[in-house]
């Protein structure tokens, strides 16, 4: 699927997107939480990018664990260690791989998941991040399964994110500071979901463009 | 929006340069962070280190020096500082003796300082942690995140830092301080909301004659809205709220925190505190301190907070210890 | 108008309650007045006594303590007291030593305090008086009222009641504290009106991009207004006309305060107090205190003021004696 | 001119007028001081009006210092002093009399100017209250000279008063609050002003409707 460079690419491109929707993250985060999820998700991925552009990386395994150390660092706020947390599990399934396949990705995504209910303390349905990336998965997974292609398995992926995203608005809050506005949080979309189906949204885009 | 501030990006930096200028001698900076931490650290003690999103001052670096916290990290506006920031102030005071977080509960701050304190035991640091989560306004269920941490907080710095004062060992010190928490209960409310210099404007709009009840700290929306009241009402309102979930009985004796939200008069906080009082002497309860002023505020928010602190006499002596920080001092 | 009040014409008294219950151990009432008086008033001490028009909490009754005053005389909001209720206080914490009365450079504070020490002296009661005026803002001319009294009363407080604590007589703690009075000097700005709540609607109005200029601390508008700029210019603004009326210069010593007028929040004093530093160390002078708070404030009116004390030897050790009060204490 | 319960009655008239003009004299005060002039008469001239219906008063004197005592006490502020000095001073001219000439009126007109200018270190044309209050006794004493008639003296003072106190508005403030905001304050009614013309004004108005 992707060479280091494209990875790199990639990712960039992701950095991109949520920069652009800086704004629209924020608003989201205004409506139930305390309004700084796109500006967290801006800062943070900013310093993505500088260690991409600043870095050399020696394996796929060693750029998404600078990458997550940007987010620790940079991001704050719930979302800087949970997006760290799951680079950071990315990380650690590609070992020494110079170069990653469609199925890579999906572990990838299956790890971070893990990494996000570990750091977390949180699971699927109680409106956050995970509500987003789980669909991702299952819908990547399930492509796979049935023998799509690099750029379907990516789409899916995407697809699945935007649903899981889309359905957020239904729920109640259970994690995270929009818990406590309770009942009050349907009708929003998460913040957090919004930012993971950007990502994997660009992710997709970038390799179906390329 | 209308600040004296600079550019937006720039505020956390020039705060806490202002706060190292004002206070030289209480606090100075850990080159390179946004950590303060406190000067002349002394002896062989357990050290106390707490933290957040700035936006609540004095708390928290106000509340650096004898009898209270060792070091704050600051964070951005209402954002959690990040795990190598408190891990930094971590190894900057722990003296061999250990070190004490104490954390509000929030999902950001708690996860932040989980992966600090696996650093830091990593390191070989002994440490421990404590969870405030005095806020009644939100259910504690093992469904949600749990009670958010809010103005009593200040007084759990306060019992820690004297536990350490006296020499005690961390164990002790965590104790006493989960102990603080238990008996911990606040609650808040707004008149206005305010805004976050990079966001540009406010998180939610109030009507005129609206009163927004349960907020955090963080410019959060609350629990729910109402007409405004008296402020003997809405005193009475918050606190049947605290008094709902932990009974104060007669014969008790508490602490009190009235605490402004950043923008209230303190005339208006002086009302409230004296139908706090009269609600509390009611009850048959004895007063035993009060503290009225801007605690843990959220920017320019208009509103406030009540906080009880049921006392025992190991708490009590330990709130009467002396305390000398910038924003926070008890003289005996 | 949002505030947590009762009834508008209620707020005075309640705050008075609200105080009491607040600080037991260092202040209570005087039985049917507006006036609240040192809890145990002790040895034959000269007695400081000030107070004007309500609304600037903790001025004035926040600074009744060991070191700075003996009694506080609270008018309506923004209005000064009556004699009647000033000569009580006289009346209450005279110990055959003599009372110094601070009074702001208000026409109405002068007056009513006049009348009062018309009624005192007929008593026979030993009495001086001195009148603040730090407030460049305003032309100080033999044609008008003159100048000010704002936020740099409180250092006029402290010097004062630190002299009268080392046992002074009345002439000498006079003398200090006009010495003080000639080398304080500050100046202030707003962001914001503020609302009397008998008033129910702001003094004056200002755009989303206009500040005022030159404020006093009644909701007054000040000398002249113009478009916000950012804290590092505006903070120059003010201190340049400091500076031009009683220049700085290198080798100097003074102590500062940057205080809140209501609704500021600290950290944006704090971003403040850092560009004043800048300009103080710029000119080769060494700050010897600095006060960053809310310590004369106008309700909830946003904005700030500065101030500059020149120290010579004698009033840098009066400022650093011990002083415990509610809202201002030096510790040693 | 008058008997004790007149006078009673002119002063109970006058603290009406005060008390309906309360906002309008908060609003001159709003402009150019701090806000509070309405109120700070409103209360001052209630505690007049309790004092007049409470106390029995054995002469004029006796009545124009207990009222005097209740603005000095009362109304707060520079008013307070300023209109209290005036009364007390008016109190000192109507000595043992338990009734009042048109001569003595205006007598005690002028005896209030010097208590105020005493008091407020102040003099014409400075915007203040005596910008109304000199006008009007200079008018009076006209119009004593002239040889006119208790109502037409009487009237004559309040138009003295209400000239002087549109002159105000030309003036530059030099004395109180208004003094602070200098040249701003052109344009603007002096409020102590104000309220020396409604309190003549309703003196005028009780003895001629009488
Ligand atoms: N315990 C949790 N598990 C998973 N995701 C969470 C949790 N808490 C918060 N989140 C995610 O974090 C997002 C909020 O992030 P952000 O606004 O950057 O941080 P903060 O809430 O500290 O301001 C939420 O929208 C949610 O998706
Ligand atoms: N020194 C003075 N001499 C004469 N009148 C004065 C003087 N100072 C103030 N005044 C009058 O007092 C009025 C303001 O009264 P008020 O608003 O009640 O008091 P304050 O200014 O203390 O708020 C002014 O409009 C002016 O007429
Ligand atoms: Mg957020
Ligand atoms: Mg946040
Ligand atoms: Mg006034
Ligand atoms: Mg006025």
């Amino acid at each position: 699927m992707a060479e280091l460079n494209q990875v790199i690419g990639a990712l960039n491109h992701a950095a991109d997107i949520i920069e652009n929707n800086k704004q629209h993250l924020t608003e989201l985060d205004g409506a139930i939480g305390d309004g700084d999820h796109g500006i967290n998700m801006s800062r943070g991925f900013s310093f993505v990018k500088k260690t991409l552009d600043e870095g050399s990386f020696e394996t796929a395994a060693d750029l998404f664990k600078k990458s997550g150390m940007a987010l620790v660092a940079h991001v704050g706020g719930a979302s800087g260690p949970l997006f760290g947390t799951a680079f950071l599990r990315a990380s650690m399934t590609l070992k020494d791989k110079t170069e990653i396949t469609i199925e890579d990705y999906i572990n990838l995504l299956k790890a971070s998941i893990e990494g996000i209910k570990m750091r977390g303390k949180s699971d699927a349905g109680e409106k956050t991040m995970l509500d987003a990336l789980i669909p991702a998965y299952e819908a990547g997974e399930q492509a796979v399964q049935q023998g799509k292609n690099t750029v379907e398995v990516l789409q899916a992926v995407k697809e699945g994110s935007e649903k899981g995203l889309k359905e957020t608005e239904k729920l109640v809050a259970k994690k995270g500071r929009a818990s406590y506005v309770g009942e009050r949080s349907i009708g929003h979309q998460d913040p957090g979901a919004a930012s993971v189906a950007l990502i994997l949204g660009a992710i997709a885009d970038y390799f179906s463009e390329a | 929006m209308k600040k004296l501030i600079n550019q937006p990006e720039n505020s956390l930096n020039e705060m806490l340069l202002g706060m190292t200028k004002a206070y030289p001698e209480y606090l100075t900076r850990l080159e390179n962070t946004n950590v303060l931490i406190r000067q002349n650290l002394d002896g062989q003690k357990v050290a106390v280190v707490s933290g957040g999103g700035s936006g609540h001052e004095p708390t928290h670096a106000g509340y650096i020096g004898k009898g209270m916290l060792d070091a704050a990290v600051a964070g951005d506006i209402f954002t959690s500082p990040t795990p190598d920031q408190i891990y930094e102030a971590i190894k900057a005071v722990d003296r061999g003796k250990g070190v004490l977080l104490v954390v509000k509960n929030y999902s950001g701050d708690v996860m932040n300082f989980d992966m600090a304190k696996e650093l830091a035991e990593m390191e070989g640091i002994e440490i421990e942690q404590v969870i405030v989560n005095d806020d009644v306004a939100v259910e504690d269920s093992t469904f949600t995140a749990g009670r958010r941490g809010i103005a009593g907080t200040v007084l759990v710095h306060k019992i820690a830092g004297a536990a350490v004062e006296r020499g005690w060992d961390l164990q002790k010190v965590k104790a006493v301080a989960e102990k603080s928490i238990k008996r911990i209960h606040s609650m808040g409310m707004a008149l206005s909301p305010c805004t976050v210099p990079s966001a540009g404007k406010p998180n939610f709009t109030l009507a005129e004659d609206e009163v927004e009840i349960g907020t955090g700290i963080h410019g959060e929306p609350g629990t729910h809205r109402e007409k405004i009241k008296t402020a003997d009402e809405l005193t009475e309102e918050l606190f049947n709220k605290i008094q709902a979930d932990e009974p104060i009985k007669s014969g008790e004796e508490v602490a009190l925190m009235v605490n402004g939200m950043g923008a209230t008069p303190l005339m208006e906080l002086y009302i409230v505190n004296n139908k706090v009082h009269d609600l509390l002497k009611s009850l048959g309860t004895t007063i035993h301190r009060t503290f009225v002023g801007e605690y843990m505020t959220s920017l320019e928010m208009a509103g406030m907070s009540l906080t009880v602190l049921k006392l025992d006499d190991e708490l009590k002596s330990l709130l009467d210890d002396p305390a000398d920080t910038p924003a926070f001092k008890i003289i005996n």
